[in-house]
Formats: structure tokens, sequence, C-alpha cells
């Protein structure tokens, strides 16, 4: 990991970076942002690493978790929540078995999110599967894309 | 300068001071809560707006620089209908147990519902609920207390430059925390606690050991280092339950975690509590008049034998000047020699 | 390819890959386009050479994906093309001639461009938002070029303030007014930012414009920079915006190779260079200085001002933050100047507009209107009125800072001082159309959670009070909501919009506001009769089946997930009150319409 | 301190604490100041934050290299070489500020020639600088309006800390970076009150005051005020009473205060004296480590328990206040040594504390205006010569008091014992921010023993650990000629490679068993900061 920091920091110090610039290469490289990392970052930069985990915290782009392999956003901005996106949402919680947004499945296949607004309003309800976005969605064709997800995932791990 | 006019009153005063310290020379006070004179302005309580002429919003006092001719007003049915809202609002959001805090009697935020009579409150609803955790020996950090307003994570940043504590997330979830929620790992130089205008910082040492009734404050200097930092003991019966400093003394009210915390010494059951003399090899209490004609006849014996230069003292840089300049006298007028140091040679 | 390809004639096929068109296929449909025409060419020598041109979004996205197909002088346009179709449209149109009159578009698409005055959208729908040269040839880069040879900065600032245009992110501020007063600021370091930090839900002009025609930002960039005395400019953007940050990145890399950016632009001795910066995922962001902390690395938490930004913004220099908008106006302002521009729109509000027509109306899209446009004649003639002609409940605009407008006020301008007056704004141009099945109390509770999620938390009215405010609405969504509440809801709205510290608390409360204003016997009615009129609030719905109506066929049952349904086939089936989730899936399923919803 | 007295008349901090934040450079050789005095640390950090450039020079990664400009890591004992060598930069780059050296110094030709062989390459080579710092160091502190140095045991504690003073003394003297505020030269005292018992002549050679034993109209002086007749013979040091201890001519020793068992160097050597004199008497607040070696042991009071002053690092005097009553038949230090006197036939009649700092004042006239009435609020700092003076925040602003600054020739001797093939390990000593001195205090305080307590370590360089394969928290052997301790290794880059270092708080693995009792020729200070090592893997 710390030649990937290692670098992300030369890249840091050649630009006139900042603490989102390092978290969010981090987070590209690693998929999320691990608490060593901060650590590395805060001892070879002298920054607190409070302040790291502040901005962190404060960017929902940032997760601190892995995440699981396949992302379902469910977008609830204004357009896709009066055409029913939380109907959407709703029924990934139930298919997925999980309790809340920005969980992972156990088997760390899916993590499901709710996002605010992604631009594609007059498209709405719109679900993001692996940011490629599904237009006019309903809650049983999300449920069917699951399923074929679901399906393709067992298949490879046959 | 520029000529600024509050509440009628008119004063002329120093470019670049905010509408906030302006008032204060013109001996108007205007509530605050997240204001610190020592740290950068925040404007996060939103108590100390006031009305400025020509501008169509209430503004923070404590953030907005004076202009020339500038007339504010401090105090108006509507804004204290919006300090009454926002001081309802921070109490919804906050334990109702002041008959148990620490803080009690020393609390901005018990003060203030106090002045505005807040019994009952318009609002209620989720409160934050943390678990208290936190494995240091010094400092009590119960965060549902927390006002945010930020006191903390700035003199950590901005006097003492460390850093340690930061905001963590957003909106009502946020929190002022150690990196990743972790337990306090710092200097505990305590800064923190002694700008904290609630019960949510607090001295661990402070624990039942006493209200404002029957504590006595005495100011004195600090005995460690060299730095001659002024303290404030807190003293209860015949002991110490807490040391602050003031915030206009030259230490600034600031200190180190020894002066601010190391104080627990004194009450140590390990204090030497009578004379010892050795007897066949064990020291073995005495009373004073036994001990005290011990030493000065075996002094007065050697020196009698061997000369007055066969004695010498050594003194302490920790004991008073009246004591250090005693002791050499002791040794010079009394005993005869010079042979006389003190351990700062090292 | 021999000679004789180089003199056949060129056709080219130009396809909407913008959020809209990429979501309903874009990409495929050009694959399919190439893999028809190299089917064909095995069989038959082609007398045209096929050209694809990728567009940025052209406004009517409920019509994606949108196909021209231009051969010579003559231009048709297909709508809702799919891959599959690519082949017909090849075989009968670009071999035999004949456009396949089918997908052609029809009257709504004319209707929906017919009220529009494109100045922005124009360019963003035709040229190659890839191609710096497809900008240059339309005139791009004309503006910064008059400028610098001919202008001095006061001059521009005077052109800018005489076109009257003002602030299209949200508060309406005069653009002209913002720049002179950065300029007059002290110091000899300034910056020019570029808010393109879109964070409202239900606007996506500023994507569009940065997706579709990059190249308009950058150059009102350069102009706003040259005006201020700037030489660094950064451009806060999104990362949820992808497509729009890699086409931003090469629209910069091409203008640096053509000298466009850089040192001495035109020899005029003006020098001016960008970065990027990649928002994080913040609403508050939005928020000018909350933008700043932003770019310098910290929390988006926003800080008091005065000092404003065109005093002390970005690491303390004198900084002029514009949204894309308004960015990508100026080189058409320089271009046909201030008296061309000031003479679109009202008297206080100049020029287009661009606004995201979204919800129930039939034509949703990305439409530019003049200023002083009436909100019915948007609704209606451009959006087409309501789809499957409910009834029009109210439209949102302005998102969650702005407000709810009824029906009775459809004849308002859409001005800035006509919005504000009923209780709304313009903002960033969000337009959410209502219908009459959606509840106002929960449009309002959709809004107050969203802001609630969004506070920084600094300021106590918004970190506390919006959530107290939710906390109030969702209890009357809930049936929980008592007397009194509404007035509770009054008072702390007034206390959050006064009292917050940035103009998210400022304008947190408007939806409730301007719902209660409106609509305030939706909530009593929620309120006292514990009812939802508009059949929304789940949990003061029942749902029953009309045994006169089912036909037992069994459908409800196996949709219901909690196993609440129960009867036996071709007999009326029930529902168990107790067990019943209240998920609507039996209501959904039900042809028969037997499932009764109260 | 002796250095500065020789230079300028006065061995104190010419300026006061309030004056740092004005500095716009700050120059800290050898002082890991926010550790041994926190809050001067923080005036330094708000004059940081107000702009003021940073020079650390420590072989240290000490906490303050955070905030450094610039961080000259030069090798341990080569303190001398390194300035040396900033001042020949500055002479040849002429930055030397001539009026100044013109006006207020003496022998400067002299001095300047001795510079000559102190290029900045020979200055890398001893100190391990690269000669660009050196060089970039000189011309910032050079070039500053308002540049002080700050310095504490790094530079004194070792076998030519005399020395290393007088070349600090020199670089001021040279830049006319003295005599105005926020501008000087500045030893942090490392204790509460070593100020004052200095003042008080706790010391061999002086009467409170400064003022020599050995000067008869000085002694007369006294002795009129005292009723005696005074030894005119300087006395012994405290290094050299441990040493008269051993070679019998000591024979009996009253201690106040002061636990020399873990303090000075040498551990074993101290304990042998200790227990060789016929009698020691050790007055504390806990039966510390030498006391448990006294035939007599009586119990005093702690600074809550008794009334008087201090006078901090400032020079600035400031009011102690009795608040507890001392525990159990434990008595305030004052009447313990009364009863002594008086016992010993020489009887001190005071009625108050203040009659004593009014005889002080009677005899020392930078104390005469100081009076507890006047320092009831806000202390004083001396020269105070009337009751309506204001105290001297800095000094030296009309000229020295012996006249002119003296430039004093400093040739580079390194320190006493340097490591080599058996004892490859450089160690230095010092504290850490949580304990104090020998811990008699700190180490009776539950809550920072719980934090820092009874896990005394060793720092070392990751590199040398990983070549004797010891992992962090692992117990080593460290072993000098004179002992060996058994302590757990903290792998750090704070220390340089080859260099090792303990805080010398703890009883458990007491840093003083290991170091080396050479004294420094003039101020008899010993070497605590280097000595020579090996380490071995338990």
């Amino acid at each position: 990991m710390s030649e990937i920091l290692d670098d992300i920091i030369a890249r840091y110090r050649e630009k006139d970076g900042n603490v989102i610039f390092l978290l969010q290469e981090t987070q590209e490289a690693l998929g999320y942002i691990p608490e060593e990392a901060v650590g590395y970052f805060s001892k070879k930069l002298e920054i607190p690493s409070s302040r790291f985990f502040g901005v962190v915290t404060f960017y929902s782009q940032f997760h601190l978790k892995p995440r699981g392999k396949n992302i379902i956003s469910v977008c609830c901005g204004t357009a896709c929540h009066v055409k029913g996106g939380s109907k959407i949402a709703d029924r990934v919680l139930r298919d997925l078995a999980l309790s809340a947004e920005g969980e992972t499945t156990e088997d760390g296949k899916f993590t499901f999110e709710i996002v605010r607004c992604v631009g594609a309003c007059s498209i709405a309800p719109v679900v993001l599967v692996n940011n490629r976005a599904y237009a006019e969605m309903s809650a049983d064709g999300t449920s069917k894309i699951l399923r074929e997800i679901k399906k393709k995932e067992s298949d490879e791990s046959k | 300068m520029v000529k600024v006019t509050i509440d009628g009153k008119t004063a002329t005063v120093p470019e670049g001071i905010t509408v906030l310290d302006a008032a204060k020379r013109l001996h108007i006070t205007i509530p605050t809560l997240c204001h610190h004179p020592k740290l950068s302005p925040f404007g996060g309580c939103r108590l100390c707006l006031v009305e400025i002429k020509g501008v169509p919003r209430p503004v923070t006092s404590c953030t907005t620089p004076v202009a020339d001719g500038m007339e504010a007003t401090t105090t108006s049915p509507n804004l204290e209908n919006l300090r009454r809202t926002v001081l309802e609002l921070v109490l919804s959001d906050h334990p109702n147990d002041c008959m148990v805090c620490e803080r009690a009697g020393d609390c901005t935020l018990q003060e203030l519902a106090y002045s505005y009579g807040i019994r009952e409150n318009r609002f209620e609803g989720e409160r934050r609920t943390y678990a208290k955790r936190d494995g240091n020996p010094f400092i009590e950090r119960d965060m549902e207390k927390c006002i945010m307003c930020g006191r903390c994570v700035k003199v950590c940043e901005e006097v003492e430059g460390v850093g340690a504590i930061d905001f963590a997330y957003r909106g009502f979830k946020s929190k002022i925390c150690p990196p990743f929620e972790r337990d306090l790992d710092c200097e505990f130089c305590g800064q923190c606690v002694a700008v904290c205008p609630t019960g949510a910082l607090t001295g661990k040492l402070w624990k039942q050991k006493g209200r404002q009734k029957d504590v006595r404050e005495v100011e004195t200097t600090c005995g460690y280092c060299g730095c001659g930092c002024n303290l404030t003991l807190h003293v209860k019966g015949n002991e110490v339950t807490r040391v602050d400093s003031k915030a206009e003394t030259l230490n600034e009210g600031w200190l180190c975690v020894k002066g601010r915390f190391g104080y627990s010494f004194i009450g140590s059951t390990e204090r030497l509590t009578t004379p010892l003399i050795r007897r066949e090899g064990k020291l073995e209490p005495a009373s004073w008049d036994e001990a005290l004609d011990y030493v000065a006849g075996r002094l007065k014996g050697i020196k009698e034998e061997h000369g007055s230069d066969a004695l010498a003292g050594l003194s302490s840089a920790r004991c008073t000047n009246e004591e250090n300049y005693l002791f050499q006298k002791l040794i010079r007028a009394a005993i005869g020699t010079n042979n006389v140091d003190h351990c700062a040679r090292y | 390819m021999n000679q004789s390809e180089e003199n056949k004639k060129k056709v080219i096929v130009r396809v909407c890959i913008g959020t809209g068109g990429l979501a309903a296929g874009g990409k495929e449909v050009i694959e399919a386009f190439k893999k028809a025409i190299a089917d064909f060419c095995v069989d038959i020598d082609l007398d045209f050479t096929c050209h694809y041109q990728k567009v940025g979004c052209r406004g009517f996205c409920a019509r994606d994906v949108l196909v021209d197909v231009v051969d010579g002088d003559t231009s048709v346009t297909y709508q809702g093309i799919k891959p599959d179709i690519a082949k017909r449209i090849v075989e009968e149109h670009l071999i035999k001639g004949e456009p396949v009159k089918e997908w052609l578009i029809d009257d709504s698409y004319h209707a929906f461009h017919a009220k529009q005055l494109k100045i922005l959208l124009k360019d963003c729908g035709t040229i190659d938002p890839e191609d710096i040269h497809a900008y240059v040839k339309v005139g791009g880069y004309d503006a910064i070029k008059k400028i610098l040879s001919s202008m001095i900065p006061e001059d521009v600032i005077a052109e800018i303030k005489a076109s009257g245009i003002r602030g299209r992110g949200g508060a309406g501020f005069p653009t002209g007014v913002k720049w002179e007063a950065c300029r007059k600021a002290p110091g000899d370091v300034k910056y020019i930012v570029c808010n393109a930090d879109e964070g409202d839900p239900g606007a996506f002009m500023d994507r569009s414009i940065i997706e579709g025609n990059p190249h308009s930002v950058i150059e009102g960039m350069m102009i706003a920079a040259y005006a201020v005395g700037s030489n660094l400019g950064y451009v806060y953007i999104r990362a949820e915006y992808p497509a729009a940050v890699d086409r931003l990145k090469l629209a910069m890399a091409q203008a640096h190779e053509m000298g466009y950016l850089g040192n001495n632009l035109f020899g005029s001795g003006f020098s001016f260079d960008l970065r990027i910066k990649l928002g994080a995922g913040a609403f508050v962001c939005g928020e000018e200085t909350a933008l700043i902390a932003s770019i310098e690395g910290e929390r988006g938490m926003p800080r008091a001002k005065p000092p404003f930004p065109v005093q002390k913004g970005l690491w303390g220099k004198p900084t002029v933050i514009n949204n894309v908008e308004t960015l990508s106006n100026i080189p058409y302002i320089i271009r046909n100047g201030a008296a061309w521009y000031s003479s679109i729109g009202t008297e206080k509000s100049k020029g287009t507009k661009v606004f995201a027509l979204t919800g129930k109306v039939k034509n949703t899209g990305l439409i530019e209107v003049p200023m002083g446009i009436r909100l019915g004649e948007i609704i209606y003639d451009i959006g087409g009125g309501i789809i499957g002609d409910k009834k029009f409940k109210a439209v949102q605009t302005g998102g969650p800072s702005g407000g709810c407008i009824p029906a009775e006020l459809l004849d308002t301008p859409v001005d800035y001082e006509s919005l504000g007056r009923v209780g709304s704004i313009i903002g960033s141009g969000g337009m959410v159309v209502l219908d009459e099945t959606n509840c106002m109390v929960n449009i309002a509770k959709f809004f107050l959670e969203f802001t609630q999620a969004e506070s920084c938390g600094k300021c106590v009215p918004c970190r506390i009070g919006t959530k107290r405010l939710l906390e109030i609405l969702d209890r009357i969504t809930k049936g929980l909501g008592r007397e009194g509440d509404i007035e509770l809801l009054e008072g702390l709205c007034a206390g959050v919009k006064s009292a917050s510290l940035c103009g998210l608390g400022q304008t947190a409360p408007n939806p409730i506001l301007s719902t209660l204003k409106y609509f305030r016997s939706e909530y009593e009615t929620h309120i006292r009769e514990k009812k939802c009129p508009a059949k929304v609030c789940k949990d003061l719905l029942t749902y029953s089946i009309i045994d006169a109506a089912c036909t037992g066929c069994g459908a409800c049952k196996r949709a219901c997930p909690a196993g609440a349904i129960s009867g036996e086939k071709k007999k009326p089936h029930r529902i168990d009150p107790e067990m019943c989730i209240k998920c609507g899936a039996c209501f959904d399923t039900c042809k028969f319409a037997s499932v009764d919803r109260e | 301190m002796a250095g500065l007295a020789t230079v300028f008349g006065s061995g104190a901090m010419t300026n006061s604490i309030p004056e740092i934040v004005n500095n716009d450079l700050i120059f800290v050789i050898g002082s890991n100041t926010t550790e041994t005095h926190p809050i001067i640390g923080l005036k330094m950090k708000k004059a940081f934050r107000k702009g003021a450039k940073l020079i650390v020079a420590d072989p240290r990664r000490i906490d303050l290299v955070r905030f450094a400009d610039l961080w000259l890591r030069q090798k341990p004992g080569t303190d001398v070489a390194l300035l040396n060598s900033m001042m020949h930069v500055i002479l040849r780059e002429s930055l030397e500020d001539n009026e100044f050296i013109a006006n207020h110094a003496e022998g400067f030709e002299q001095f300047r020639a001795s510079l000559a062989e102190f290029t900045p390459e020979v200055g890398e080579k001893i100190t391990g600088v690269p000669k660009a710092k050196i060089r970039e160091a000189a011309v910032l502190y050079a070039n500053a309006e308002r540049a002080a140095i700050y310095y504490t045991m790094g530079m004194t504690q070792h076998t030519h800390g005399t020395d290393n003073v007088f070349s600090i003394a020199n670089l001021a003297l040279m830049t006319g970076n003295l005599g105005r505020e926020s501008v000087g030269v500045n030893p942090l005292r490392g204790q509460n009150n070593v100020q004052g018992a200095s003042d008080m002549a706790c010391a061999p050679d002086v009467l409170p005051g400064y003022q020599k034993v050995d000067a008869l109209q000085v002694r007369e002086r006294f002795e009129k005020e005292w009723g005696v007749v005074l030894p005119g013979k300087a006395g012994l040091t405290a290094t050299e009473m441990t040493e008269a201890a051993l070679n019998g001519s000591l024979k009996a020793m009253y201690i106040m205060g002061e636990n020399p068992v873990l303090s000075d160097p040498d551990m074993r050597h101290t304990v042998k004296a200790l227990k060789n004199l016929e009698f020691l008497v050790v007055q504390d607040i806990f039966l510390t480590e030498t006391a448990a070696l006294a035939d007599v042991v009586l119990p005093a009071s702690s600074f809550a328990e008794k009334d008087g002053t201090f006078t901090n690092t400032e020079r600035r005097v400031q009011r102690v206040r009795k608040v507890l009553t001392p525990p159990g038949d434990a008595r305030e230090d004052s009447w313990i040594i009364a009863e002594i006197s008086k016992r010993l036939g020489y009887e001190m009649k005071y009625h108050a504390m203040e009659d004593v700092m009014q005889e002080i004042g009677r005899l020392w006239p930078a104390m005469a205006g100081i009076s507890y009435s006047r320092i009831e609020k806000r202390g004083l700092q001396w020269p105070c010569p009337t009751s309506d003076h204001p105290g001297t925040p800095y000094l030296f602003k009309g000229g020295f008091p012996r006249g002119k600054g003296r430039f004093t020739t400093v040739p580079y001797r390194p320190s006493a014992e340097l490591p080599d093939g058996e004892y490859p390990f450089l160690l230095s000593t010092g504290r850490q921010l949580f304990q104090y001195h020998t811990g008699t205090m700190t180490r009776k305080t539950s809550a920072i023993e719980a934090i820092a307590g009874g896990r005394p370590y060793v720092e070392i360089h990751p590199d040398d650990a990983a070549r004797l394969h010891i992992a962090d928290g692992q117990k080593i052997t460290v072993s000098s000629r004179r002992g060996s301790i058994e302590i757990a290794a903290r792998i750090t880059e704070r220390p340089l490679e080859g260099m090792v270092f303990i805080p010398f708080h703890f009883t458990e693995a007491a840093a003083n068993v290991l170091t080396n009792t050479a004294l420094d020729p003039v101020c008899k200070i010993p070497e605590f900061k280097v000595c020579a090592v090996k380490i071995e893997v338990s």
C-alpha cells in the first residue's frame, strides 16, 4: 500500500494539492479510505489525522469501509422522488436483504446507496448500476436487473 | 478609526474590530456561546446576532467588522426571539442533567438558559446519544453535552498547534472527535477543557470533588518548569480539587498537562508526614524536636571536629526564593562555609 | 482508402450523448449505425461516407435517443431511436434516400421548441463538444480575442453591467457588479472560480452545458479573469459528473494546445490558466464560502460574510465565483453586445434562463426560455401538459431553496422578482411539475430530508432547526400531528430563515412555507383527519379489496411481500390489515382496480 | 549561565516571554521547547501564526521541527562548529552589524580571525549539516529584524557547554541582535525557580544578587546585615561536593528538595559518594532515592503549602501562596531551616515571609523595588531597583552591565566521550512532556503515571533497530563504561542514526546510570547530552 500512497503524495506535492485530492486519489486506488492510509499521510505530511477524518466524514464521496463489487445507486432527487424513486429504494433494500442505505451485503457483492440527484431528471426515476444509468426505472425493473447480476455472479463463482 | 453607533451610543473605535468588540467597549453585552476572544471567530451559535441599518438580515456581531457610520442594534423583540429559538434548539439536543453536571454553576449554556428563563422548550425530538468512551486519565469527554461551538477544535489547532480533534460528519450527526473516533491521544494540555462553555469537556480529576460552595480560589505560581505560569488553585477543605488559570494572566490562561492536571501529588498518601531518623540502619519516625536536635548536634559535632568546610548544603530550584535565601544564609552564616549549591547547574 | 472514397459525399449522423442520450443508449445507437453500414458495405459499394458526431444534450431528453441525419443541406431528425432501428435508417434513408417516417420527430418536438429561445443551448446540441474547432467555427473564442485586442477591463465590466445579466446560480446577484467589486479589491493575486457543483436535486443544466459546450465556459472564465485582473481560475465540479469532468479536461487540453490557455494569450500579454477541483459530494459546497473551503481542502463549512469572497476569498485573495450558466453566457454577450442581450427578458431580469423541466409533464428535458415567460407557457406549451392528463397541482422551482407554486399562479412571469413574490425562487433552474397524486406535506418533507442531510452542522438553526422541522413534518405524515404543529412550523421556519449562517439554512424553510401558504388545508387534513388527500403518506393509508371487483386472480397475493393477502382462486381475496406493510404492491399489480386505497 | 555573565555581565534571559510573539525569526538551538517549556512553546507557535520564521538546530526530530522553516540536524556536541561556520558565512557575506560591534563590543578583530577556518565546508564535515543549510540559516538570522535565540540544556550540558554559550553570544553580538524588544539571547531555565535559586546565591562563589564572595566590600555589607563574619573563599560546586564526599574531605551534607541520585551523572558514583558521608540530612516531600540514603529525613511542604515567591525564566518574581496545611507533621521548609539555624546558635528572626524579601532587597539593589504588595496580581521582572520602577522586560537596552560585550574566541572541541568500536552509540538524555525532572512530583500524580509512567524507553532510529533486529517495545540492554540498564526500545525517527535518547525521569531504568561525569571546566556542568553506549538485545 505504501507505494501507492507515496505515489499519491508525490503527485500531491507536485500540484497545489490538498487533503481532498489525497483522499480522492486514495479512494480511486483502493476503493475506500483505510485508517492506515490516513495515518501514513498524516505522518509523512505532518497534517493531523483529525483533519483527514473530518474531511472524509464530511463528503459523501468518501467511504471508510470497502464497498461491494456492484454498486446499486437509486436516485432520490426531486424528479425521481415525485415519480416513485423511494419505492425503488425500498425494493432494493428488500431484494438485497439490507436494513439501510449505504450498507453492503454480507457476501460483499452489492452496496446499496441512495444518491441525491444524478442530474438525469428528465428520464426519472433513475437507477445507477455500477455508474451506468437506467432510465425510467420501476421497482420490478430494478428487481430484474438485480436478479441478472446475481445470476452472473453465481455463474462466475462456479 | 471609525465611528459606530450601537444601541444609540456612539463611539470611535479602531478599524477592523468586530461589532461585538465595539459593543464591549461601549459596555454593551451581547450574549455569545461559540465566541472566544482568543480564538478566530466562528459564527456558529448565532446568539450574537445584531441588526445593522441597511443590512436586510441580522448578522453575527462576532464576525462582522465595524464600518464607518455603522448603526447597530443589539436587542429587539425580533433578535430576542431568535436568541430564544436558538437556545431552545440547543437545549432540545442537550441532556437535562445540570444537577449532576460537573460544570453546573460554571456553564455558559446554563447561564443563558437561566437568563432567558427557558423552562418549557417548544422543541423536542431526537437527541444525539453517544457511548462515553475515552481511555485517557485527564479529560472527560461527554459529547452529548457538546454544542458544536468548535472552541476546543480551534484552541487545539490555533493555540496548541496540535490538531488532535476536529469536526467530523455533518449536519445533525456532526461531532467533534479524535480521528476515527478513537481515544484522545494528545498532549493533554486541557486547553480544550478550559475553553469549553458546557459540560462536554471536564477534568476527570474534578469528578465529584465539589461545586462552587465552599471552594476557595487562590492565585499562585506553577511549581513545574521555568515558564512561571499563573495558576488558580481550587481548594475545598485541605484539598486541591482543580487547577486552572485566568485568561488575563501572562500565560493567557493556557497551561500544560503538568500545570493543569499534575497536582494530585500534593495529596499523595506517600507524602512524608513525620521526621525520620535512621536507627540501626532503618529510617524510623521521630518527633521534630528529636530530629532537629539530632541534626543540629551532628552538624555541630562535625564542624567542630573537621571545620566548616567539611559540611555542605545542596538546595533546590523548586523551593522558593525565600527558602533558598534562608538556606544559603544557614550554610554561610550558621555553619560558616560557602559550600552551597543547587541543581540548576544542570 | 482509395481516391474514390475521398470523393464520395459525406453524410453526418449526429447522436445525442448527454446523460439522457447515454442512458437511452446513445453509444449503442452509434455502434449499431457503424455495424449496419459495415454490413451493407460487404455487398454494396456505398456512394457516401458516414461521419459520426457526438453532441451534448439537445434538451428533449424525453424523446432520446435523438439522431440527426445530415445529408448535404438537408437535415432530418429522428427521435426515440433504439439500436435495432439503426439498420432500417441506414437501409431506407441513407441508401435509398427515404427517411423512415415512423421515427421522425412529430408535433410535440416542434411544440417543445416553439417557445424556447436558445442562446446557450443552441450550440450545445449541435457542435461536437470534444472538438475545439467546432466551437471556433461557430464564433468561439472570438469574444476573448475581441476583448484582448480592443477593450480595457473596465470596458468589459461596463459591458457586462449594461447587459443586465445576473448570477444564474440562485441569488441573482448582478454579475457585472460582482466583477467590479473584485476588480476594485486591493491585491495582486485574484481568482476566478466556476461553480459547477450543481447540487440541487432536479437541476442538470450546468452539467449539460459543460458536457455540450465546455469551451463556452472556459471562454467565459477567461473574460471574467481579464476583467477582474486574475490569471488563475478553478472549476469546482462534482465528481459525480464524470462525463462532464472528462469533457472539460479534454477541452482544457485542446485550449492549451491551441494557445488559448497559458501565458501571453494571443500576444496580448494576458495570461490565464485553469485548474479543476473535484467536489466530493456535499450540497452545501454550492455556497460560495463553503466552496472556497472545499477548494482549500477543508470541510465545506461556510464562513461568515462579510468579508465577501470578492474581498477575501480563496486563500484570502479576492475571488469571483460564478456558476456555469452565467459564465457560459458571457462570450455570447461580448460577441453580440450588451444591447442585444438586454433586449431579451424583463426590465430587471435579462436574457434567457435554462430550466430542467421534469416531473409530471409530458415533455421533460432541458429548456432555454426568455426571462419573463409565464409558468403556464412552460408547463403546457413547452412541457405539453401533465402526463396521463391528470390534474396539475403545483410546480416546484428552485430546488430545496425554492417553493411550490400552485395552479392559480401559473400566470406568474418567470423572473427573479416575480418568483420571489410568490414565495419561490428561480434558483439554479430546477422545475419539477407535481400533479394531484403528489402530497404537498410529503414534498416539503422530502426537501427537508434533503437539506437536513446536507446541513454542514456549523450553525445551530440549520443543524438542529432543520432536524426539528423534519421531525414535525414526519410526525404529521405519520398521523401523529398535533394541533399547533402548523404554528410551531411557522415559528421555527422564521427562526431558521433569519438566524442561519448561510443560504442553505436561510432558504431551507421555503418548501415548508410555500406549501403552507398554498396548501395549508392539506396539512390540516393530515393533522386533524389523519388522512393524506393525495394518498401518498403510507401510514395514513389502508388497503382493502373490493369484493365486487375482485376476480380472484391471485396476482395481488403473489405480489404481496408481507403475505398479508389470502383468498381462494377465483374468489374475492382479503388483506389482513395487521400484516399489511402498506407497500402498495397489490394496488399496483391489480389489473381490475379492485384494490381500494383510502 | 556563567557564559552569558562573562560576556555581558549578566546571565539570564535578555527578553521576556510576552516578547516572543513579536519575533520575526526564532532560532531554537538545543531546546525541545514545546515539551520542556510548553507555554513558551505556545508563544512561539503564536509567533509562527503571525509569520515568524523558525530555525531549529537539534539532532533530534523534536516536535518544533513541524513548524520549522529550516531544520539543522547537527551531530550532538558539534554546536560550536555549527555556530562558528554560520558566523563565517555572515562575515563572508558582510551581514555583520558593524555599527553595533564598534559601539557595543570588544575583541572583534581577534575573533574575526579565529573564524577563518570555519568555512561552511568544514562546518558540514564536523556537524553533518549540509553547507547550504548552514548558509541559509546564517542569512536568515542575520537579516531578520527581530531575531531571538532560545536555548536550554542542549547547549549547556556538555563539557564545552560554556563554549556553546559563548558562541551563541558571539553570534548575537556580531549581528547586533541584542538590547532591543524581542531581540536577544534567551536561556530558558528548566525548573520553576532555577532563576531564583541562582539569584539567591545557592552557589559557592557568590552572595545573593551575583555578588562575589571574595569581594571584601560585598562581604562587609552582608556581614553587617547578618551579624556574622562570612567566609571569603569560594566553596564547592555540587559536582565537586560529590568528589569531596568520595575522597572523604566532605563529611556532612544537608540536601533540601533535591534528588541527585537520579539527576546526577553516573548514578553508582553518586550513591557511593553519598554513602561515604558521615551524616546526610535530606529534606523533601517524598522519600526520594536520595532521601532513602539519609540519616535524617525531614518532611517538607509542597508549593501549595507555603508562602513565598518564585522567579521564572524571564526574571519575573511571582507570588506563591499557601492554600493547604502540610500533611501530618510535615512543615514549611523555612520553618525547618530556621529551627536548625536556631539550634546551631544562629537565630533567624522574621515575623513574616515578606520580611525575608525585604532583607533580600536591602542586600541586592536589583530587587529592592519588589514587595509582596506590588506583585499581588502580576509579578515584576528584575532589575527593579525602586518601589516605583516598572521592572525590566528586556535587558541591555542602553548597553551591557560590564560596559561592552566581549567576543570570545571559541575553538571546536569534541565531546569527552564519543562512540567507538566498543560503545558505538551516542547517548543523549533529556525530558519528555509528561514527566518532570526526577519525577518526585509527576510520578506521584496518578493521572500522569497512568499515561506516561513506569514505562521508561530509549528512542532508537529505525535503521539501527532493523540492523540489530530490535522490535518496537522490546527490552534491550543499554550499557556505558559506568553501568547498564534494561529498557524498552521505542523505534522512531526522532534521533539520528547512531544516536539513542533516554528521558532521565525514571528510576526503574535511570538514564544517569549511564551518563558521564566529565564536567565543563568553567561551569562544572556534567556532560549529560553526550556519552558512548552499546546496545545488546536481552
